[in-house]
């Protein structure tokens, strides 16, 4: 088992790429990677380092990204949910929700989830068992009885409750879906530092995110201006909960890395 | 694990009937001779305990076949009809077709928002439903309704007297309402927001 | 014709399994307890003669199917079919829809965190899973449930059989958990009333 640091962000994502160390394609999805990576660090699911596993979580996710992943997508908005945990632990608490904390819904999920595997696991089982007796392989075919021969037993009411819960359904699929590869985190980083070695005095998350109008370029710009702060290129700062996040070029640093 | 039990397993789960050197694959123990061997002690075996079973020579090789004289038993268990029920799905494909007829396939998948091929495939077999004509726009889709059997088993005297109260979504209330967006090509799949106006 | 001949030759004909009500249309001769008899009695016998099938109860009712052992030379055979296995994503969906029907699609997404109408789509075209109805809320979305092949795909009589969730040996915590927010959205947006215990 991994000994239970809490370090600071760059050790920690080190230590999650070490754990990495697998197909990353043979997670189901964000779930599963999350699941992974506690399991993995023997973490108390009660007491989740939020910031390590975001980190953890942002390191494999741009290596899924990078594999262009199907689910590459749904890994962001995972991603984004960890960051937006993580932001509100970082706020300090209202006293009324003294109780709440920001991670109950993640760990709630967790735990459901790694049911939801073992029963998976189960079934894999079973169907290995079942695998192994084989059903007769030929019978003889029969004519059935003809369909309009059949009683039918359902009647008129049926028909009718059905009819009335007739609405047009928006077809499958046409669910929002994520779309991974318009919009790169590289470029954000490129964006970021291009308009930041203009701006001496820093500039607003708001202003680079206003002119895309698309939640994902609001996703990937605040993963790459946390990247860029984890690499300690740059600043960020918040001067209170919900107000503008700006950020700082780091000159110094930049040079030095 | 012996001859005899290998063969009897190979041709019970075998689609497909088995010369003897296709049998004796399934084991290094087993050749030509010791698959007819088990072959001929499986046949008599069967005969003597009377099962209702028998191996058969058939287009070369071997097959396990129930024994002919229990062939009308057999006949029973499928041509008894029982009793059934339409499924869910079923149940609010007849309601479309019944209220909107006649109705293309892809209306009807708009609507619910999944393929109903199926569906409607089984609806024609029970006799409740049946392909009425073809409609006149592009590629001439099949239009369907319901039949006289439907009426029948429902206890009606004809389509006229199908309740048509205001409870009724629109879509199957008013026939006048356009069911697939303008544009709607053969997918389903359609593009367009529809707006359902009420024609009040 | 003795009963037991009698629903050899209708078990043996079948690549279902076969309620005894269904076997007992064979012949007048039968009900429900005869056919009950017949079974056991055929079930002893196939084992006191070493048979390389059993009768095995399943999906609610009986089927002859080879006995486990004897796989490894079936899977030689080109004309036995090999039975067909599910992918990761396909179990772990299946997982959720037994445990949770009737349940939508929406909500077998936010336990997975990953898009899952393809996987429910494979599985209803298997014909493991199918659609049950619709739920009551905004958008009346379908909701699905297992299929009786699926029982018959795992070797389940019924979904009893599923192991219940407390005998599941879980490494993070147990809990029976709702398994989603009032209005589940694809954020994990967390407002949820659910208060940390204490892990002692």
């Amino acid at each position: 088992m991994e000994p239970r640091e809490r370090g600071p962000g760059m050790g920690d994502a080190m230590e999650g790429t070490d754990l990495l160390q697998v197909e990353l394609d043979r997670f189901t999805g964000p779930m599963d990677l999350l699941l992974h990576l506690i399991r993995q660090q023997d973490i108390d699911v009660f007491d989740i380092p939020i910031r390590r596993i975001t980190d953890q979580f942002l390191t494999a996710t741009e290596w899924i990204r990078a594999a262009n992943l199907d689910t590459a997508g749904e890994f962001l908005e995972m991603a984004a949910t960890l960051i937006g945990i993580k932001a509100r632990m970082l706020l300090p608490r209202p006293e009324a929700e003294e109780d709440e904390d920001p991670r109950a819904e993640l760990v709630r999920r967790l735990l459901e989830y790694e049911q939801i595997r073992e029963v998976a696991h189960r079934l894999e089982r079973a169907e290995a068992d079942r695998a192994r007796r084989r059903t007769k392989g030929w019978v003889e075919e029969r004519p059935g009885p003809r369909p309009e021969d059949v009683p039918l037993e359902t009647t008129w009411e049926e028909v009718f409750k059905a009819a009335l819960g007739v609405e047009l359904v928006e077809p499958v699929d046409r669910h929002h879906r994520v779309t991974p590869r318009t919009v790169s985190m590289d470029r954000k980083v490129t964006l970021i530092l291009e308009r930041l070695s203009d701006a001496p005095d820093g500039i607003a998350f708001r202003s680079l995110v206003t002119p895309f109008d698309d939640p994902m370029h609001g996703v990937m710009t605040l993963l790459a201006g946390l990247e860029l702060g984890r690499r300690r290129e740059i600043r960020l700062r918040q001067s209170a909960p919900f107000q503008e996040l700006w950020m700082y070029l780091r000159p110094g640093e930049r040079e030095s890395s | 694990m012996k001859a005899e039990q290998i063969v009897e397993a190979v041709l019970f789960a075998s689609d497909a009937p088995l010369r003897p050197d296709e049998i004796a694959r399934a084991d290094e123990s087993l050749d030509e001779d010791v698959v007819e061997a088990a072959v001929a002690a499986l046949r008599r075996y069967y005969l003597e305990s009377e099962r209702a079973f028998d191996l058969v020579e058939l287009a070369g090789g071997w097959q396990i076949l129930t024994r002919p004289e229990y062939a009308s038993y057999l006949d029973r268990i499928d041509t008894i009809p029982r009793p059934s029920r339409l499924s869910g799905p079923a149940l609010e494909t007849l309601a479309i077709i019944a209220y909107r007829q006649p109705i293309g396939r892809v209306e009807v998948e708009y609507v619910r928002g999944v393929g109903s091929s199926g569906v409607i495939r089984t609806l024609q077999d029970r006799g409740l439903v049946e392909v009425t004509g073809r409609a006149e726009t592009l590629g001439r889709p099949l239009l369907y309704g319901t039949t006289t059997h439907f009426l029948e088993h429902f206890g009606f005297d004809s389509l006229e007297d199908l309740p048509r109260p205001d409870e009724l979504p629109v879509v199957l209330r008013d026939r006048e309402v356009p069911i697939l967006p303008e544009e709607a090509d053969d997918e389903a799949g359609g593009q367009e927001e529809l707006s359902l106006e009420d024609p009040e």
